[in-house]
C-alpha cells in the first residue's frame, strides 16, 4: 500500500530528529531520565515510521536486515566483553573497571548536586552505548521481519 | 570389594553384588533345568510351527502388529476413570490457563483464609 | 591475569561464556558458516569444564558466594553498607552445585547430539544460539542467589525454550505449541515477579539470604504467605506437576527431541527453584507440614495421572512427556515427604533425609534417563520420519545400538536393577513407606505401569519382522551415537555405585537444602 | 460454556480481591525497611560516577540483570528469526 506524499516526506523530515533524540537520550542516561533501553526504544521508534511511510519500496534496501542483526551482535558483544573486561584486569565480573580512573569516563565525582558532566560514569556509558545499538537493531529487526513476513509478495526471511 | 558399596536406605540395602549374584544363580537353575529336559525333543518346524487351521504361515513382514492399542483391555477397565481425565486434555491454551489461575486461586483463599 | 583470578571467577565466567559464545554465534554463523559447529561446541565444552570446576569446588570446599561487579567477589556484604547485601549475589550450595553438573552434562551430550540431529534443518545460527542461551538460562537459574535475578534467568529460559519448541514449524502445530509455553510461561513469569514484589516491597531487598534472615525475625505476614503461594504455583505450573502440566506434552512431542532432553532440565530447575523457595526463603518461618502435603498431593496426582495418560498415547514422544511427568511426581512425592517433617528433627533424621536425598538423586537420574530416551526417539524420528507407534516396527534389525540405548532408558525409568532409576526410587519407596505407607504403595504401581508402557514402546517400534517401508533404515550417525552412549554410561554407572554418588553429590546436596541457617551464613557471614 | 466463564470470572475476582487485600497490608512509599535505597542514594554518586542513580543501579549495581534483560530481547529477536525464517515460503514440514 502506498502511503501519501505528506505521510513520507514528514516520516524522512522526522527521522533524524528522532534518531538524534534517542542518541541524545543514551548518551546522557548517566546525568538524565533514560538510558540505553529508553533511548534505544526512541531510535527504533524512528525506523519503525520510516519501515510504515515506505513500505511499498523494496524494504531489503531500505532497511538492511543483515547490518541491523550485526549491530545488535556488536552492542551484545560490547556489553559482555566490557563487564568480562573487569575480569581480565583482576577484579570481579561486571565491576565499573573506569570510574574514578581519570581516563574515558572517568572523572570522579563528589556527592551532591552538580551540573552534569558527560565525562563521568566508569562504564555505566559504555553499557548504556551497547544496550542502545542492541535495542535499536533488536527491535527494528522484530519490526522489519514481522512486516516483511506479513507482506504477501515480499517473501520470507533469507537465511 | 573396595569402589562396589552398599547402598544403605535406612531400612534395607541394595548392593549390584548381590544382585549379580542372583542373577547367575538364577541363570545356574535356569541351566539345570534345561538340562534336565528331554535331549530327544523333535525341533523342526512341523512340530514347533503354529498350525492355523492348515492354512500356510505368512512370512515375516506381511504381518505387523501396531502398538498403539497393547492396553485396550487395561483401558477398557479404566472406562470411567479415562472418562473423566481425557476431556481434561483439551489442548486449548485458555483452559490450561483457566487451571494454573485456578489452583492459585484455591491456594490463596486457603493461605488467606487459614492463618 | 593470574591462575588464582581465574578461579575466584569461576561462577561469573559460567554464565559469561555461554551468553558471549551465544551473542557471537549469528555473527560466526553468517560470516564463517564453516567454523560454526566448532564454535558452538567449544563454547558447551568451556561452560562444560567451568561447571565441573565450580561443582568440585563446592563439594569439596563448602558453599561458594560470588558478588558480581566489586572488586572482590568473595566479599558478600560491602564493608559500609550497615551489614547489607547490596549487589547481586550468586549463591552455589550443595544443591546448585549437584544442578549445574546436570545441566552441563546432560547440555554436552545434547549438543554433540544435535551437530547431526540439526544438519538437515535450515536456521541452525538460531537453533545453536538459542540452545546456548536455554543452557545460560538454566545454569542462571540454579545458580543465582537474588529473587530478581532468577526472574531473569527464568525468562530467558522460557523464551529461549519456547523458540526451540517452535523451531520446526510443522505446518504450524509446533508454533502453537510453543506459543503456548511462551505464554503460560510468560504468565507464570509475571506471577513470580508479583511475588517479588509482595517480598521487596517489605524488605527491601532481593537476596533470598537477607531476606530469609529478615523473614525470620518478623515472622509470616500475609503478604508473605500470598507470595508463597505464587511463587509455589508457577514454580509448580514451570515444573510440569499435574493438574498445571497440560503444556508439558505439547511442548515436549513437537520439540526437536535434542531440545526435548534439555527441556526436562530445564524444567528441573523450576523444581530446583520450588524446593529452594520453600526451605531456603521460608524455611521454618511457616507451617511445613501443609505446604508439605500440598506438595506430596501435587506429586501423587503427577505420578497416576501422568503415568494413566502416557498408556494411551500412540506418538512416542507425547509417551515420553506424560512420563517426564509422571517422574517429577517422584520428585516431588520425595522433597515433599522432607518438607513435611521439616520440623521435626527426629522425624528428620529417621526418614525425612532419605526422603529428600532420594528424591533430589531421582532429579539427576531422570535428566539423564529421560534425556537418553527422547534422543532415541529423536534418532528413530531421524531415521524414519514418524513418530507414530503404530507405523514403527521391526527397526531392532537395523539399529541394534539405538535399541541397547532405548533398553537401558526404559529399564531405568522403569526402575529396574542395576540402573540408575532403581536407586533412587529404591530410596524414595523405603523412606515414604514409614511416613505413609499408602503413598509408597501408589508409586510402586506407578513404577509397574511404567514399565507396562515401556514394554509397548519397545514391542511396537524394535520387535517384529523387518517392515519394507523402512527396508533403508540404517543405524544412527556416530555424533548422536556418542551423546547417547555417554548418557547410558552415565545412567549405569550410577545404577552400580549409588552409594558413592549419594555421598559426594546428593547427601550434601539434601543437607543443603533442609539447612536454611548455613544458607543464609554463607552470605550474610556467621551463621 | 456459560459455565465456564462464570469460573472464569470468579477466579479472576479471588486472584484479584485476595492480591488487593495482600498489598494493603504493605504502607506504600513508607517501607519499614529502607536500608538498601539509602545506601544506593547516599553512596551511588560517588561509587558509580553517575548523578542519575537510577541507571546507576541499572548499570552498576545490577548490571547483571540488565545483561540478562538484554538477553531477553536478544531471545526474543532469535525467535523472531527462527519462527519467521519459513513461514512464508511454503515448505510446511521439516525433518528433525
Amino acid at each position: 500500500m502506498k502511503q501519501s506524499n505528506i505521510v513520507r516526506i514528514t516520516a524522512d523530515i522526522m527521522f533524524p530528529f528522532i534518531m538524534i533524540f534517542g542518541a541524545y537520550v543514551v548518551l546522557h542516561g548517566h546525568l538524565t531520565p533514560g538510558g540505553g533501553f529508553q533511548g534505544g526504544a526512541v531510535m527504533a521508534s524512528g525506523v519503525v515510521l520510516l519501515l510504515i511511510a515506505h513500505c511499498d519500496k523494496d524494504i531489503k534496501t531500505l532497511i538492511p536486515t543483515q547490518i541491523l542483526k550485526n549491530v545488535e551482535t556488536f552492542g551484545l558483544l560490547l556489553f559482555g566483553l566490557s563487564a568480562l573486561a573487569a575480569v581480565i584486569l583482576g577484579s570481579g565480573f561486571f565491576t565499573n573497571w573506569l570510574v574514578n580512573t581519570g581516563l574515558l569516563f572517568g572523572t570522579p565525582v563528589e556527592y551532591g548536586p552538580n551540573p552534569g558532566y558527560l565525562n563521568t560514569g566508569g562504564v555505566i556509558p559504555v553499557m548504556n552505548i551497547a544496550v542502545g545499538l542492541e535495542v535499536l537493531a533488536a527491535l527494528s529487526v522484530i519490526a522489519v521481519i514481522m512486516f516483511r513476513s506479513t507482506e504477501p509478495d515480499c517473501g520470507g526471511e533469507e537465511q | 570389594m573396595n569402589g562396589i558399596e552398599t547402598l544403605t536406605t535406612g531400612f534395607g540395602f541394595w548392593n549390584p553384588i548381590f544382585w549379580v549374584a542372583g542373577f547367575v544363580i538364577a541363570l545356574i537353575i535356569t541351566w539345570i533345568i534345561w538340562r534336565r529336559g528331554e535331549a530327544t525333543y523333535n525341533t523342526s518346524p512341523s512340530s514347533t510351527g503354529p498350525f492355523l487351521s492348515g492354512n500356510a504361515e505368512p512370512q515375516p513382514g506381511e504381518i505387523h502388529v501396531p502398538g498403539g492399542n497393547l492396553y485396550w483391555g487395561f483401558t477398557q477397565a479404566l472406562e470411567r476413570y479415562y472418562a473423566v481425565i481425557k476431556p481434561l486434555h483439551t489442548g486449548n491454551l485458555a483452559d490450561y490457563m483457566l487451571w494454573y489461575m485456578g489452583i492459585t486461586a484455591i491456594m490463596l483463599i486457603l493461605v488467606v483464609m487459614v492463618p | 591475569m593470574t591462575g588464582m583470578d581465574l578461579f575466584a571467577n569461576l561462577p561469573g565466567l559460567l554464565l559469561a561464556v555461554p551468553l558471549i559464545f551465544a551473542f557471537a554465534t549469528p555473527l560466526i554463523g553468517r560470516y564463517l558458516p564453516r567454523a560454526r559447529d566448532g564454535w558452538v561446541l567449544l563454547g558447551m565444552v568451556l561452560t562444560t569444564v567451568i561447571g565441573l570446576l565450580i561443582a568440585s569446588a563446592v563439594f569439596t570446599g563448602g558453599t561458594v558466594a560470588y558478588t558480581f561487579g566489586v572488586p572482590d567477589p568473595s566479599v558478600t556484604v560491602p564493608p559500609d553498607s550497615g551489614g547489607i547485601p547490596v549487589r547481586i549475589i550468586f549463591n552455589i550450595d550443595a544443591m546448585s552445585a549437584f544442578m549445574v553438573v546436570i545441566a552441563v552434562v546432560t547440555g554436552l551430550c545434547v549438543m554433540l547430539y544435535s551437530l547431526s540431529a540439526a544438519s538437515r534443518s535450515s536456521g541452525k545460527d538460531g537453533y545453536y544460539t538459542l540452545f546456548l542461551l536455554l543452557v545460560a538460562g538454566v545454569l542462571g537459574m540454579v545458580c543465582t542467589g537474588d529473587l530478581f535475578n532468577f526472574f531473569v534467568f527464568l525468562e530467558i529460559a522460557s523464551l529461549a525454550g519456547a523458540a526451540l519448541v517452535a523451531f520446526r514449524v510443522d505446518k504450524g502445530i509446533a508454533i502453537e505449541a510453543g506459543l503456548k509455553y511462551a505464554m503460560l510461561s510468560t504468565i507464570g513469569g509475571l506471577f513470580f515477579l508479583l511475588g517479588v514484589a509482595l517480598l521487596f516491597g517489605q524488605y527491601n531487598t532481593l537476596n533470598i539470604a537477607f531476606l530469609a534472615e529478615r523473614m525470620g525475625t518478623t515472622g509470616l505476614t500475609t503478604p508473605d504467605a500470598v507470595a508463597l503461594v505464587l511463587f509455589v504455583t508457577a514454580l509448580a505450573m514451570k515444573c510440569g506437576a499435574v493438574p498445571m502440566h497440560f503444556w508439558a506434552p505439547d511442548a515436549y512431542a513437537m520439540a526437536p527431541a535434542a531440545v526435548t532432553a534439555f527441556l526436562v532440565v530445564s524444567s528441573q530447575a523450576s523444581l530446583y527453584a520450588l524446593f529452594r523457595i520453600c526451605f531456603s526463603l521460608y524455611g521454618q518461618t511457616l507451617n511445613t507440614v501443609l505446604l508439605g502435603w500440598f506438595i506430596i498431593i501435587l506429586g501423587l496426582l503427577s505420578m497416576f495421572i501422568g503415568v494413566t495418560m502416557a498408556i494411551l498415547q500412540k506418538d512416542v514422544k507425547r509417551l515420553m512427556a506424560y512420563h517426564a511427568v509422571s517422574q517429577t511426581g517422584y520428585m516431588l512425592l520425595g522433597v515433599g515427604v522432607g518438607l513435611a517433617v521439616l520440623s521435626s528433627p527426629l522425624l528428620l533424621s529417621n526418614f525425612g533425609m532419605m526422603a529428600m536425598e532420594g528424591g533430589i538423586f531421582h532429579i539427576m537420574n531422570h535428566a539423564f534417563y529421560k534425556g537418553l530416551l527422547f534422543l532415541t526417539a529423536g534418532v528413530i524420528f531421524y531415521r524414519c520420519g514418524t513418530r507414530n507407534l503404530n507405523d514403527l516396527g521391526g527397526l531392532g534389525h537395523s539399529m541394534k545400538w539405538t535399541m541397547l540405548f532405548f533398553i537401558i532408558g526404559a529399564l531405568a525409568i522403569a526402575g529396574i536393577p542395576p540402573f540408575n532409576g532403581f536407586a533412587s526410587k529404591l530410596m524414595i519407596y523405603e523412606s515414604v513407606f514409614s511416613f505413609n505407607p499408602l503413598l509408597s504403595i501408589i508409586a510402586m504401581v506407578v513404577s509397574i505401569l511404567t514399565l507396562a508402557s515401556f514394554v509397548k514402546v519397545f514391542h511396537s517400534i524394535f520387535m517384529g519382522p523387518k517392515r519394507p517401508e523402512f527396508a533403508d533404515v540404517t543405524e544412527a550417525p556416530l555424533p548422536m551415537l556418542f551423546g547417547m552412549g555417554v548418557l547410558s554410561i552415565l545412567v549405569i554407572l550410577f545404577g552400580i555405585f549409588p552409594e558413592q554418588v549419594v555421598e559426594v553429590m546428593v547427601a550434601p546436596a539434601a543437607s543443603a537444602l533442609a539447612d536454611q541457617a548455613g544458607y543464609i551464613g554463607s552470605v550474610m557471614g556467621g551463621a | 460454556m456459560n459455565r465456564k466463564n462464570g469460573i472464569t470470572v470468579c477466579i479472576i475476582a479471588i486472584i484479584a480481591v485476595v492480591l488487593i487485600y495482600a498489598q494493603s497490608g504493605i504502607s506504600f512509599g513508607d517501607p519499614v525497611y529502607q536500608d538498601m535505597d539509602q545506601y544506593f542514594l547516599l553512596n551511588g554518586q560517588v561509587q558509580t560516577g553517575g548523578n542519575n542513580i537510577c541507571t546507576d543501579v541499572v548499570f552498576d549495581f545490577r548490571a547483571f540483570d540488565t545483561l540478562g534483560e538484554a538477553t531477553v530481547l536478544f531471545t526474543a529477536v532469535m525467535g523472531v528469526i527462527v519462527i519467521f525464517r519459513r513461514l512464508m515460503k511454503g515448505e510446511e514440514y521439516e525433518a528433525e
